[in-house]
């Protein structure tokens, strides 16, 4: 059974993923230290921190970017060894980035049927005669991109090349494509970052529509508090690469370990 | 689809193209595909003056060959294949008699289209060597001598110098690493084991600029003799460092296409001595210089700059242009028509008597040896001399008669590879006498 | 000493020498690429056009004479003066500024913020223009450069080296051309002086602020058009440097441009952006070709260096993506 | 006015992924194939087909090639000459080994072959990046024309070294070959030409197509969503060495008919068929064809204009040649970086207003 099948036979609320005393280092700099948290299948799980945290570099050791010196990492009850970023994703990982990472020579629609990737499975020869099975692979994925395309509201856009949109679509495009994978685990690195209240709100919902209408399992960085805390199930706390809370919103919130490193320090 | 749309501009575009060129008349058409650019443009150029300079001399002396006048078609190559295709097909049509391709690559491409059109190749002292079997290649011609005879030439000279015995003598072939370089390598084979001596390969890459390694292996093994199949800036490097490493120069022999003024003067007086093969004269001690003074020089008719004049490559052209031209006069000679064909020219080449009254009365006596052309040999006899440079007056000069070659080892080598490219392509030699 | 051993290290020393020649003309491309990310496609064109200029100028050719005879049926070559080296190297060089402004003026101003693969086609365009015009102004024959470098082995190497060997074993002494230690003084003249220029003048200082980051360099205030102009006059510069060196070695004429297949892989090794990774490389490419044409090459029926030396580029390539000295590419995610 | 969209919806996504989604241009599509296939060959003259369509059509699939990897999958190739040398020594030691073979199986064959060998070369692409990667496969190009002039059984064994192409046919009617009819080689080509475009357009507007932009475009984002890099990659440089095996062994075999490798597949080879794809615009089928037909056909009509109907020296008319292409380049480049294919996809835009610009 594949990583992605088991991945979607666990139950709601069940452990989807576990990492287990991860510690990375670049060259002597230590970017993360013993860190352990899980998330389980359906919730919103936040990872906060100040900046230089560890965070990215957290997210970069769950889709296999980076590669722990020490620590393990679970998905679906299986241990992970060292797998690269594209097997992670027929795992069905998917995520978005900090700055925006779309492919800039495309439109938005073939960004994300890009997305549809490791649902196609057509070989060179059938995609080289086209007709029958490869336009048919290709039609039922439109299909599905059309779904989110429409989820997202961005039917205007289909044929822009994304080059020429502005920050907030790019956001929303790159969203798309994430989700146009079908993930059960999506990783969202600051979706929110650089938005205006306005755009943030339409992410915000986006996000939990996208939880409660895909039971999409989301971990998520993002800066701004009161979305986090508005947001989250659940939320790792992280300061110079450990872990200093782990709880629920509330909880977090009155840690006075968070208040100390984290909440003091920073308002962005 | 978009291609079509692509096709149709083209279409298009070129019909303008085609509308401009000149209409065909009632002419000798000679197309001269020079290349005065590109990286043997030095080469070139005086050669395609001296061809077209020949031509203008007898248009305007002699008011063209029997009445009828010769028309250059000069079309520029470049020394690119791709174009000397182009330029074969956009001539062929106006009449074209006859082509001197000019370049070994071209030549080969040419040999099956021009035999099929019907219309002779002279390629003088280059292209495919084997092309002297004229049952075989019946349109081809390279008469007065080719390759391997140039490399039997060289042999020969040697020879001379050691009164008849090479035994145990080292020779190092220099060559271009490309078809044409590769050309003497069996025949120096071959006479290696016939007289006894080393040969010694040296293949230089193209372009040849960085010629260190090799002739620091010269300098090692300290061959007794140098031969050389060199083209375009290979040749100015090789001397260069020929005389860098005080090779004695008088040991050094380059093939024709090595031993132009082009090749020596960069090196400057170290030159002094070199040698190499010929196949006419040099120099402007010919009746045809005042002529061509008279009637194209100081009327303003020469091609190009008009400062090439005498060089070794513009003599070639207008050697190959006298050798052309003498062609005409047979085929009209034969065919009873001053206004011949293509097929009637080629039989005109094929019946070629050069003899030293018609060098004479061309005003080019003893320019280039007296031979003839038959039906199975279109190589003629083979005949080669060697010329030096003499740098301190800035010329070359003959140093020895327009000798034979050793056909027996070459007549064999172009028997094989003339059955070889019959058996590839399935051609039936054709019966001669 | 065996002469075995004397010829391993003769060839080795004409190896590092041969890479100096082939690192002036990597110089050139390097500076232009730290300086403004464009690979220049025309650096072999450029040596070849200093070099036809500097002989043009020195002989006295009447610029376009072959155009304009054509056209006007007129029959004018020449002066008929004859300059000397050093004031015509001055001219040429006046020459390679000019040309400089124009490339700025014409091209490069139009194509700020381009990809750079467009930057380097643009070079392309540029390499043909380069072409054409040039043969056009001084004509394409043949040109005998001679500014008195001199050329040779050296006897003195010779007379010195020839008794290394074991009694008898004909060795004929150590041969190094004249030439040859000409280029590496002057290479090594170059880039003491390119090296003095960029860390003591305000035009090197602000050459190498663009080349570190070009954005920052503009926040505060230097004109990258002006850069653009200095840098390829610079390089129109080593150009010409270039172009002496190889074009006493085999004349000026076409074959001169193509000089620049020789620095690619010495580019490559050396890393686009350092100049001693330019030299480096380019003594590292001129001993490892020699030496493997030396060794190697006899066996499989030499004429190897071509290849060669891109071969052993793209194999230091495989271990070492960003060459020798190169700028280190970061992957952020 | 006359070029229109309104009226023509789509209701299917099938119609809507078609290659040409307007009815006009579809119509256009159509006319111009059965011109080029029914009208041309019965009306062009040997100089249109042997020195002008024929090299076109052959350097289009090269082009289509080389923006496949290129235009295509972001990796800049400098080999394109050496590997069309693969496909036109395959494809000769293919037609003398086995001289009863199909030529269309012969030149096939060939392009398989030279993918093998571009999969080889392909393998650094994974390190190397850029214009480090372009200058690396420049190694391959000197390696590749080294090997087929130094190892004789490539060539037979025959005296020069040069290979030529011996009469072939191809249901009945002679491809190769100096008797061959120009205007059967023509349609040769052209049949060849038109499959490999339309597979082209088949794999880069699916999945593979869009796995090898997203390689171009961000590599990591790419790995991110489940694509392969080295797969990819070495799916792009197999694809495009078929094509440019294909188009090598047709320029040996149809177009030239004799080779020398140094010669013909030289380093100028390798920047010709750049420049096209840079020209015409990278990461377009059409514009492998704008950019092909730009190289051929500019050179002929500078030389036809200028020598032709001006009547200039051959030599000037050459170096004028050379200023015209190289200013014309940097001025296609100031106006439209992205190439031919911009510009007519920009006209087209412009068309579809007219005469109502807002």
């Amino acid at each position: 059974m594949g990583a992605r099948a088991a991945a979607q036979s666990i139950d709601q609320g069940a452990e989807l993923l576990r990492v287990d005393d991860i510690s990375l280092s670049f060259g002597g700099v230590k970017a993360l230290t013993d860190v352990s948290f899980d998330v389980l299948r359906g919730e919103v799980r936040a990872i906060i921190g100040p900046n230089g945290a560890g965070k990215s570099s957290m997210l970069n050791v769950i889709n296999g970017f980076y590669h722990p010196q020490q620590g393990e990492v679970w998905f679906a009850g299986s241990q992970r060894r060292n797998p690269k970023p594209h097997n992670i994703a027929h795992q069905g990982i998917a995520r978005t980035f900090q700055n925006i990472a779309l492919f800039n020579g495309m439109s938005t629609l073939d960004n994300i049927m890009t997305g549809r990737f490791t649902h196609m499975k057509q070989n060179m020869l059938m995609q080289a005669f086209w007709r029958g099975p490869a336009e048919r692979e290709e039609v039922q994925n439109r299909e599905k991109v059309e779904e989110i395309i429409d989820f997202l509201e961005i039917q205007a856009i289909r044929k822009t090349p994304v080059g020429r949109l502005p920050y907030g679509l790019q956001k929303r495009v790159e969203l798309g494509r994430a989700l146009a994978a079908e993930p059960i685990l999506l990783l969202l690195d600051e979706p929110m970052a650089g938005m205006n209240v306005e755009e943030k709100e339409d992410m915000s919902r986006f996000i939990l529509d996208v939880k409660d209408e895909f039971g999409t399992t989301i971990t998520l960085i993002e800066h701004d508090m009161g979305v986090v805390m508005d947001i989250s199930d659940r939320v790792v706390v992280l300061d110079y690469g450990r872990k200093i809370g782990d709880g629920t919103p509330d909880e977090v919130r009155n840690d006075q370990a968070v208040i100390d490193a984290y909440l003091g320090v920073a308002h962005d | 689809m978009k291609k079509l749309k692509a096709t149709l501009l083209a279409i298009a575009v070129g019909g303008a193209g085609v509308l401009m060129s000149a209409p065909a008349t009632a002419d000798l058409v000679f197309p001269s595909l020079s290349y005065r650019t590109g990286p043997y443009a030095v080469n070139g150029i005086p050669y395609a003056d001296g061809y077209a300079d020949y031509m203008t001399l007898v248009n305007e002396r002699d008011g063209g060959v029997g009445g009828v006048k010769a028309r250059i078609l000069e079309c520029e190559t470049g020394y690119n294949t791709q174009k000397g295709v182009e330029c074969y097909e956009s001539t062929k049509g106006e009449g074209a008699l006859v082509y001197h391709p000019l370049s070994t690559g071209i030549t080969y491409q040419l040999i099956p289209k021009a035999t099929a059109d019907g219309i002779p190749i002279h390629s003088m002292g280059y292209g495919r060597t084997s092309a002297a079997n004229g049952t075989v290649f019946s349109h081809i011609f390279n008469y007065p001598a080719n390759y391997w005879n140039g490399a039997s030439h060289a042999v020969n000279h040697i020879l001379s110098e050691n009164d008849g015995d090479i035994k145990g003598k080292k020779i190092a072939l220099v060559y271009h690493n490309s078809a044409y370089g590769k050309e003497p390598i069996r025949t120096l084979e071959e006479l290696s084991a016939k007289h006894g001596y080393d040969l010694t390969l040296i293949p230089v890459d193209h372009p040849g600029q960085e010629q260190k390694s090799q002739w620091l292996q010269i300098r090692r093994e300290r061959p007794d003799y140098v031969v050389m199949w060199g083209w375009g800036v290979m040749n100015q490097v090789a001397i260069q460092e020929a005389a860098n490493i005080r090779f004695p120069m008088e040991n050094f022999i380059g093939v024709w296409w090595s031993g132009s003024e082009n090749d020596v003067i960069p090196a400057g007086a170290k030159a002094n001595g070199y040698k190499a093969l010929t196949f006419h004269q040099v120099g402007t001690e010919y009746a045809v210089f005042e002529d061509l003074k008279k009637y194209v020089v100081d009327a303003g008719k020469a091609a190009g700059n008009g400062d090439q004049v005498g060089t070794v490559l513009y003599n070639r052209g207008l050697y190959a242009g006298f050798l052309t031209v003498e062609a005409v006069k047979k085929a009209q000679e034969i065919h009873g028509t001053a206004d011949i064909t293509s097929e009637m020219m080629r039989d005109g080449m094929e019946a070629l008597e050069i003899t030293s009254d018609i060098m004479a009365s061309a005003g080019m006596s003893a320019f280039g040896p007296e031979f003839n052309v038959s039906c199975d040999n279109h190589g003629g006899p083979g005949l080669g001399a060697v010329q030096q440079w003499d740098a301190n007056a800035g010329t070359w000069k003959l140093i020895s008669e327009f000798e034979p070659s050793d056909m027996d080892v070459i007549s064999a080598l172009i028997t094989e590879d003339s059955d070889a490219f019959a058996g590839e392509n399935n051609i039936e030699a054709r019966k001669c006498g | 000493m065996s002469p075995q051993f004397l010829y391993t290290i003769e060839v080795m020393l004409n190896g590092l020498m041969a890479g100096v020649m082939y690192s002036l003309v990597a110089l050139g491309f390097v500076l232009i690429f730290k300086a403004s990310g464009i690979f220049n496609y025309a650096q072999g064109v450029m040596a070849l056009f200093a070099a036809m200029t500097l002989v043009g100028i020195q002989n006295g050719q009447v610029p376009f004479a072959h155009l304009v005879n054509a056209v006007f049926g007129t029959n004018i070559h020449g002066f008929g003066w004859n300059l000397p080296a050093l004031f015509a190297i001055i001219l040429t060089l006046g020459v390679m500024i000019l040309f400089a402004i124009l490339v700025e003026r014409l091209i490069l101003k139009h194509l700020v913020n381009q990809e750079p693969i467009i930057l380097f086609m643009a070079t392309i365009g540029l390499a043909f223009f380069m072409e054409g015009f040039g043969d056009l102004m001084w004509g394409s024959d043949i040109k005998v450069l001679d500014v008195g470098i001199p050329s040779g082995g050296s006897l003195w190497l010779e007379d010195k080296t020839i008794g290394w060997a074991a009694e008898g074993s004909n060795y004929y002494g150590m041969y190094i051309d004249k030439l040859d230690i000409v280029a590496t003084l002057v290479a090594l003249l170059l880039v003491i002086t390119l090296t003095l220029f960029s860390q003591y003048t305000k035009t090197g200082r602000a050459l190498r602020a663009v080349a570190d980051d070009h954005q920052a360099a503009l926040s505060v205030g230097i004109s990258l058009r002006r850069i653009w102009v200095i840098v390829w006059a610079i390089s129109g510069f080593v150009a010409l440097v270039a172009g002496i060196m190889w074009g006493a070695k085999s004349g000026v004429q076409f074959s001169l441009s193509l000089i620049a297949l020789k620095a690619l892989p010495v580019l490559i090794l050396g890393g686009f952006t350092s100049i001693p990774g330019a030299i480096i490389g380019g003594l590292i490419i001129g001993v490892g070709e020699k030496l493997f044409e030396f060794t190697i090459g006899p066996l499989i029926g030499g004429a190897t260096e071509n290849w060669f030396a891109y071969v052993l580029a793209l194999l230091f390539l495989v271990f070492r993506p960003q060459g020798l000295f190169g700028e280190k590419i970061i992957e952020r995610v | 006015m006359f070029y229109r969209q309104a009226g023509d919806f789509k209701t299917t996504y099938r119609g809507d992924i078609q290659t040409f989604p307007l009815r006009q241009d579809r119509i256009a599509y159509y006319l111009m194939l059965a011109f080029a296939f029914l009208v041309v060959p019965f009306v062009i003259n040997d100089y249109w087909a042997s020195a002008v369509l024929i090299p076109f059509l052959i350097l289009a699939i090269a082009s289509l090639g080389l923006n496949i990897l290129t235009g295509y999958c972001g990796l800049v190739s400098l080999g394109t000459g050496g590997f069309m040398a693969v496909g036109a020594y395959a494809c000769y030691k293919l037609m003398t080994a086995f001289p009863d073979l199909n030529m269309m199986i012969v030149v096939l064959l060939a392009g398989f072959i030279t993918a093998a060998v571009g999969l080889l070369f392909g393998i650094p692409s994974l390190r190397i990046k850029g214009f480090y990667l372009a200058v690396a496969t420049l190694a391959a190009q000197f390696f590749l024309v080294w090997l087929f002039n130094k190892v004789p059984w490539f060539y037979n064994y025959s005296a020069s070294g040069q290979i030529n192409a011996p009469e072939r046919t191809m249901l009945g009617f002679e491809v190769t070959g100096a008797n061959a009819e120009p205007a059967v080689s023509y349609l040769f080509c052209l049949t060849i030409l038109t499959v490999l475009a339309l597979i082209a357009r088949n794999l880069t507007r699916g999945r593979i197509g869009r796995s090898w932009m997203a390689i171009r475009d961000m590599d990591i984002a790419a790995e991110i969503i489940g694509v392969n890099p080295l797969k990819t990659k070495l799916s792009a440089f197999a694809v495009s060495s078929f094509y440019i095996g294909v188009a090598g062994a047709l320029f040996f075999s149809v177009y030239l008919g004799a080779v020398e490798v140094g010669e013909v597949f030289g380093i100028n080879q390798s920047f010709l068929i750049l420049f096209m794809i840079i020209i015409g615009g990278l990461g377009s089928i059409f514009g492998s064809f704008a950019g092909a037909a730009f190289m051929v056909l500019m050179p002929v009509l500078l030389k036809n204009i200028m020598v032709g109907g001006l009547g200039w020296p051959t030599d000037i008319a050459a170096h004028i040649e050379f200023m015209v292409v190289g200013g014309l380049i940097v001025i296609f480049l100031i106006v439209e970086p992205h190439g031919l294919a911009q510009l007519w996809r920009v006209a087209k835009e412009k068309l579809l207003l007219w005469p109502f610009p807002h």
